[in-house]
């Protein structure tokens, strides 16, 4: 390649080197892309290609249905099966643009016959562009900087956990797509202040238009551009190139994303958007003064202005009163404020804090994500500030802005990555231009830059091989001394390497799982595959009436949906705070008071997920507490997060367990008939390895509800709920009667316990089951 | 008068009617009744005697009108172990349904010939009770009948009765009879009157897997760089007694006992050939097979993602591939022939409800015949696009109901095809890139013309 | 009060010498706009935002018109050739048209 | 029935063994024309550049990329 390039040096030796240069940034940008594609498979190559974790079903379910039925079916589609009785308009509740991008995908490769299946499209959606990610982020760090600096960053971008995070394969979530968008819209924005085009600014505005359409954090677009624009104005950067890219941006970006029938009218109801409107009138107010200025002498100006602004001033604050005064513009969600207040969510919206990644963020985690970019982006982010101009103002907001919210909840770590990444890879091509600038200086310092870089990018392509760089042959011309300035290029290759080396060992350690499928390696190395989510689901969709409707913690919601395509109650869609309160109070209360629940809510089937035979720690049990605090934020009468603590305020599942947690259902539900199972030699029966203790309470029996489905390792338990004819007599009353304590079930025992020989369910359960088939 | 009565009889014959000729008797049947399995295989000895006085070329098999299960394969050798063929006609006067059975040599009058009927019931075994909790055995009833149902008077009969364990119920205790082990021996009876008819019933238990296969879908696809891959969609069902009441799955782990009435795993014969063998379902890959080669084929342990109960049910894909070489000839004449099974082996004494089996051709055939070993229901013929396909590729689509492992035949597919046709791919691929590249060429072109305004500025 | 009425008249003489013709066709062409955007918005009032996707799609695009001209103005306007270094009026049309493809499209989308 | 015993069996024209070997040399040369084809169209200007030789170079790119494709498609198992 290189000889072609050389061969033509004769013609034109300024076109050979934008030759090699361009090619150099071909090659490394297509390294980049395969490194971070294939480095996002290793979920696939130890697995499968499958769908992962939660929300991503939800999208598979939803592309897989749009491709089914085509788009418009789509917008309009009313799911039934999700949140019964209520029902989910999908359509309207969706950010549609992961699902229109995999659904195109798909459609454009069955146009050309090529047959894949829609699920390895949405497996293999997120690897994909995060090779775009990785382009974007090249233009945009060359925009900023250089072309070097952009080679860096992309090659950082292509591997850095944070952001792999969120984009392994399988992982086919908004975040895989968006933060593509996220790059590219910033990238358009700033090209178009640069120049103060329209078209780059109506490029920006559609580039935003499908980051509204893929993820909710659009908004950060939409605050961060307006907070740019502003800056820049506070710093008396104020040009018409700004003005134009900005107001063309905005009204376009306005009406782009009331497109989206999720987003609607938002962008001028709420307070979030409402920064990015008072800027465009502040900018246009600016314009007009600035063009008066250009008319008139200062004197004459300075009256007109105090004038003007006395009077928009009054205008705007009484627009402002009256508009929130009459409820035109909502207030801040929720989810907004615990934004500002850590502590918010936990005090108001349990639901929002039992997600864990909603939670704030450990140094430990930045670290891990970052690793040494997290050193060297404050460097990168002093290189901008000292050398300022319009554009670099707008990634030093980025990175401050980012900085902060990825320290209030973990999931934000994924829009700080992006900025970590410019200012590393500029941070990083500083460094090497001021180390190595002089080892070839026939060269000009664009190619060098680049020169610089391949080879440190293929060092974390192939950790092992490192290849030896000219810095030897350096002239000692400069300042520096050569002794240190190899010390230093050494030292900078380490740690690239380093960082190549921890983004693999953290990808496959622990991003690369699944968590549908889990895996264990027994002593000698052998991987044991433990499937028993896929089991259980299968067992449901087969062998369950087609509208059987189960109950489980939100969480499995999505998963019981896609790959059970059984009716669920609640979903991770969590829009119905008192829906799910309802479930867990089902959950959290005794058998009875929750049968009564569940008949209310037409519940068929009853789903566990139980980790306490092969110490699986995300299970139920470990939840539970979410779903008490739920249950009580909308029931406080009948439930009270204090009586499922022992009275030192402990949670335990042993024998001093509190008696009200012994006695509730998902206690029951988890441990039903686990206390005969011995699970080895050592332990006594029924030692739960998530917990490592002794269950409290062994021998009871389902009054309500039996045993449908457990699967094999027990991780996922399935219950079955009793017709009301059904479960007249408990089968085993006196065990019953032994050890409950509490009044009621017993007294029913007592009553009913006449005629407990004849097995009345056979018949309706045989009806049931012939009638499906 | 006699030779009238043949020639009348060859009318008749022709006019789809057949007479029963009451020269013919049978002069010794030895049935076995083999209900091991969850299909009722019988298997009947019999020695034809030729009481007339004229040779007789063929005899009549006819099927109970009043049992429970359907036979859904008959076949007769004759004492060479020949395949004797069975075509269904009918008798004047008579509503059963008859098939004629062409001896291979004439039966010369007061000569004997044996020959061996077998038939294969399914569904011919209920299990009683019809539901059952997890503890239980599972019991299944057999009615059948105790002498062979046959047009023509037996001399002597005699009927074993194989089951698949020695706890038995109750049965029919016509005598003679003797109970030893796992057989009932009936009989022997002799001078049966035709179409005699006396309810013969077992009750006894029976851990054999019943499993059936609901619905076969098989697609055999043919690709001339040398490879047939076959992928089959099955849906199968456990049609034993059905489970009653909870599963437990800690029951279900503390008995280990091998005789259980819920089916944890089966075993699927595949060529020994075979690579590149899937496993999966909606949900993706099943993880737990295990793949065994043995000399002559691989054995295939699939585990269902669940252990099936009574009335349960599970579904999944099956895939592999095997090289043509095995599969695929060519003739002299230039022709390509395909020799591929109808269907393939599910499981031993598999059951097959309704199978569909589709034949992807490759791009371009023309002259295709099909030859089928069996009558099977030709469905409408496809068009189908595999990869790198803008032709479309013809597919033979057929079906059959009721089969069983006899069923695993040989159908034969006959195409013509030009060897050019190979090329067709990697051309198109290459087409589709040069088209690529002439569209940079045209564009770095068009990019100097593009925009003048914009361009002007630049420079 | 006395003299802001003199700095308008002022300004007014100014822009009426100093602005070349083409400009002054774009100006008259933004005041139709804001007239227009203005119609809008009192009929809005008036009247009440019924179909509330309707009035904003006409409300915004009369406001993106307006934005976009303006955006044309300053690009074409030859004081400002400094600051839009690579922009020569015909692109700024170009853009101006392209830019006004695009929005139509959506409003008339939107307009439902 | 065809009697099979006196037919020829058929088998691949390519070895399936070469698979990969194939995929290799070919995708190997049809991404070095591949690329000197863009390196062209980079570097050469207006004056500079001859259609014939554009065409050609892509010609060649494009028969070698597209014959390695199908080989890589061949080996990974997609027998197409």
């Amino acid at each position: 390649m290189v000889q072609a390039g050389s061969k033509k040096s004769s013609v034109s030796k300024i076109n050979t080197k934008a030759g090699i240069s361009s090619l150099i940034i071909f090659v490394v940008l297509l390294l980049a892309w395969i490194a971070g594609f294939s480095s996002r498979l290793f979920a696939v190559i130890r697995f499968e290609s499958i769908i992962h974790e939660f929300d991503p079903w939800f999208n598979y379910r939803a592309t897989a249905y749009m491709v089914k039925h085509g788009f418009y079916n789509f917008l309009n589609w009313f799911d039934e099966r999700a949140w019964y009785p209520l029902g989910r308009i999908v359509g309207g509740t969706v950010y549609p643009g992961l699902m229109l991008t995999s659904g195109s995908i798909h459609y454009i490769l069955h146009l050309l016959h090529i047959n894949v299946h829609i699920r390895d499209v949405c497996v293999f959606l997120a690897p994909v562009f995060s090779g775009l990610t990785a382009i974007s982020t090249y233009f945009l760090t060359k925009e900023l900087w250089s072309a070097g600096a952009g080679l860096f960053a992309a090659c950082f971008i292509a591997i850095v956990p944070g952001y792999i995070s969120r984009s392994v394969a399988g992982s086919y979530d908004n975040e895989g797509i968006a933060i593509f968008a996220l790059q590219f819209t910033y990238f358009l924005w700033i090209k178009s202040v640069k120049t103060g085009s329209v078209f780059w600014a109506v490029a920006a505005s559609l580039s935003y238009f499908y980051m509204v359409s893929a993820w909710g954090g659009y908004v950060f677009i939409i605050n961060l551009i307006p907070l740019h624009v502003f800056v820049l104005l506070l710093m008396g950067r104020y040009s018409n190139r700004l003005f134009t890219s900005y107001t063309t941006f905005y009204i376009l970006g306005l009406i782009f994303s009331m497109q989206i029938p999720f987003v609607g009218f938002q962008p001028i109801r709420t307070s979030e958007h409402m920064a990015a409107g008072g800027v465009f009138a502040l900018l246009f107010a600016v314009g007009v003064l600035k063009y008066m200025q250009s008319m008139m002498s200062k004197s004459e100006f300075k009256s007109l202005v105090v004038f003007g602004g006395l009077i928009s001033a009054a205008v705007v604050f009484l627009g402002v009163v009256l508009l929130t005064y009459a409820g035109y513009v909502a207030p801040w969600s929720g989810r907004f404020y615990s934004l500002w207040d850590t502590g918010y969510a936990k005090i108001h919206i349990p639901i929002i804090a039992s997600v864990s990644e909603h939670q704030p963020t450990t140094w430990f985690s930045f670290f891990f994500d970052l690793h040494i970019l997290v050193a060297t982006f404050p460097a990168g982010l002093w290189y901008t500030i000292k050398n300022i101009n319009d554009e670099r103002v707008f990634v030093v907001l980025y990175a401050l802005s980012a900085v902060y919210f990825a320290g209030v909840m973990v999931r934000l770590m994924l829009t700080l990555t992006p900025v970590v990444c410019i200012l590393s890879g500029i941070a990083f091509s500083g460094l090497l231009e001021l180390f190595l600038r002089e080892d070839d200086s026939s060269r000009g310092e664009d190619s060098e830059e680049e020169e610089q870089s391949t080879p440190s990018k293929r060092l974390y392509d192939k950790a092992g091989k490192v290849p030896k760089m000219k810095h030897e042959q350096s002239r000692d011309t400069d300042n520096i001394g050569p002794n240190l300035r190899s010390i230093v290029t050494v030292v900078i290759l380490l740690l690239l390497m380093l960082f190549a080396v921890h983004c693999t060992w953290v990808t496959s350690n622990a991003y690369s799982s699944p968590s549908i499928v889990l895996a264990s390696y027994g002593s000698d190395g052998t991987r044991q595959i433990l499937d028993d989510f896929r089991e259980a689901y299968f067992w449901l969709s087969q062998n369950t009436a087609d509208d059987a409707r189960i109950m489980s913690w939100w969480d499995y919601g999505y998963q019981i949906a896609g790959m059970a395509n059984r009716t669920t109650l609640v979903d991770n869609n969590t829009w119905n705070n008192s829906h799910i309160a309802l479930v867990g109070k089902a959950m959290s209360s005794n058998e009875s008071a929750a049968y009564e629940i569940m008949t209310a809510l037409d519940v068929d089937y009853v789903l566990v997920i139980f980790g306490g035979v092969i110490g699986y720690s995300g299970d139920d049990i470990n939840k539970f507490l979410w779903m008490v605090r739920i249950a009580e934020g909308e029931h406080p009468k009948d439930i009270r997060e204090s009586d499922y603590f022992t009275e030192h305020g402990e949670f335990r599942v042993d024998a001093e367990g509190s008696p009200t947690l012994l006695n509730c259902l998902m206690y029951k539900l988890s441990y039903y008939r686990f206390g005969e199972l011995k699970l080895d030699y050592r332990s006594p029966a029924g030692f739960d390895r998530t917990r490592n203790a002794v269950i409290g309470h062994k021998d009871f029996q389902l009054t309500y509800l039996e045993e449908a489905y457990t699967t094999e390792h027990w991780l996922v338990r399935v219950y079955r709920v009793k017709k009301p004819d059904e479960f007249n007599r408990p089968r085993i009353p006196i065990a019953n009667r032994i050890v409950k304590s509490s009044n009621y079930i017993t007294k029913k025992n007592i009553k009913r316990k006449k005629g407990t020989i004849k097995n009345k369910p056979l018949v309706v359960k045989g009806k049931r089951l012939s009638s499906k088939q | 008068m006699l030779k009238l009565n043949l020639f009348l009889l060859f009318l008749v014959g022709v006019n789809a009617g057949e007479q029963i000729n009451s020269y013919l008797i049978y002069k010794n049947v030895d049935r076995s009744i083999d209900l091991t399995s969850q299909l009722v295989k019988i298997t009947s000895t019999i020695t034809l005697e030729n009481a007339g006085k004229d040779p007789i070329k063929n005899f009549l098999v006819v099927d109970e009108p009043k049992s429970d299960g359907k036979v859904v394969y008959r076949g007769v050798k004759d004492s060479a172990k020949q395949d004797l063929n069975l075509l269904p006609v009918q008798v004047d006067g008579s509503d059963n349904k008859f098939h004629k059975v062409v001896l291979r040599q004439n039966l010369e009058p007061g000569r004997t010939a044996t020959v061996v009927l077998e038939e294969i019931i399914a569904k011919g075994l209920a299990p009683y009770p019809s539901s059952i909790s997890q503890k239980e055995k599972q019991l299944v009833r057999y009615f059948g009948n105790h002498y062979i149902y046959t047009p023509y008077t037996v001399a002597k009969q005699k009927t074993d009765v194989v089951l698949s364990s020695r706890s038995v119920e109750n049965y029919t205790k016509l005598k003679p009879v003797t109970q030893s082990d796992n057989t009932i021996t009936y009989g022997p009876y002799t001078d049966i009157k035709p179409y005699t008819e006396d309810q013969l019933v077992v009750h006894f238990e029976n851990n054999a897997p019943f499993l059936t296969v609901t619905r076969l879908e098989r697609v055999i696809e043919i690709s001339h760089w040398g490879n047939v891959a076959i992928e089959e969609q099955i849906e199968i069902k456990h049609t034993g007694a059905k489970l009653k009441g909870p599963f437990s799955r800690y029951d279900y782990q503390r008995d280990t006992s091998s005789s259980h009435h819920s089916i944890k795993s089966y075993t699927t014969v595949l060529p020994a050939t075979a690579h590149s063998i899937y496993y999966r379902d909606s949900n993706g890959n099943i993880s737990t097979s295990s793949v065994k080669h043995r000399k002559d084929w691989i054995e295939l342990e699939l585990r269902p993602r669940f252990p099936l109960f009574g009335g349960w049910q599970s579904s999944y894909t099956l895939g592999y591939s095997v090289p043509s070489y095995q599969y695929l000839y060519r003739t002299p004449e230039g022709q390509n022939v395909l020799s591929m099974r109808f269907i393939d082996h599910v499981f031993d004494d598999m059951f097959v409800e309704e199978a569909t089996t589709s034949i992807v051709l490759p791009v371009g055939v023309s002259d295709v015949q099909l030859i089928v070993p069996y009558q099977v229901e030709k469905l409408q013929d496809d068009i189908t696009y595999k990869y790198l396909d803008n032709m479309g590729r013809k597919v033979l689509r057929m079906r059959k109901n009721d089969l069983v492992e006899q069923h695993i035949q040989d159908l034969e597919i006959t195409y013509s095809w030009q060897p050019q046709l190979l090329l067709h791919e990697p051309l198109l691929i290459s087409l589709a890139l040069f088209i690529l590249f002439v569209a940079v060429i045209i564009w770095v072109r068009l990019d100097f013309s593009l925009g003048v305004p914009e361009h002007s500025k630049k420079e | 009060m006395a003299q802001i009425t003199t700095v308008l008249s002022k300004f007014y003489n100014e822009y009426k010498t100093r602005t070349p013709k083409r400009l002054k066709a774009i100006d008259a062409y933004l005041f139709y706009i804001l007239l227009t955007g203005i119609t809008q918005f009192i009929y809005c009032l008036l009247v009440g935002t019924f179909p509330f996707n309707s009035f904003l799609s006409g409300f915004i695009s009369s406001v993106s018109c307006f934005v976009l001209a303006v955006c044309l103005r300053l690009q074409v306007n030859p004081e400002n050739k400094t600051q839009f270094n690579g922009i020569s009026p015909e692109r700024g049309f170009a853009d101006f048209i392209f830019a006004h493809i695009v929005l139509h499209l959506v409003v008339m989308n939107f307009i439902g | 029935m065809v009697d099979t015993a006196r037919l020829s069996r058929y088998v691949s024209p390519v070895n399936p063994a070469v698979f990969p070997h194939l995929t290799l040399v070919l995708l190997g040369i049809g991404v070095f024309f591949t690329a000197w084809f863009f390196v062209y169209e980079v570097t050469s200007t207006k004056k500079t550049r001859s259609l014939k030789k554009e065409l050609l170079v892509a010609l060649v790119a494009s028969i070698f990329s597209g014959f390695g494709v199908l080989f890589l498609l061949l080996s990974v198992g997609i027998y197409v």
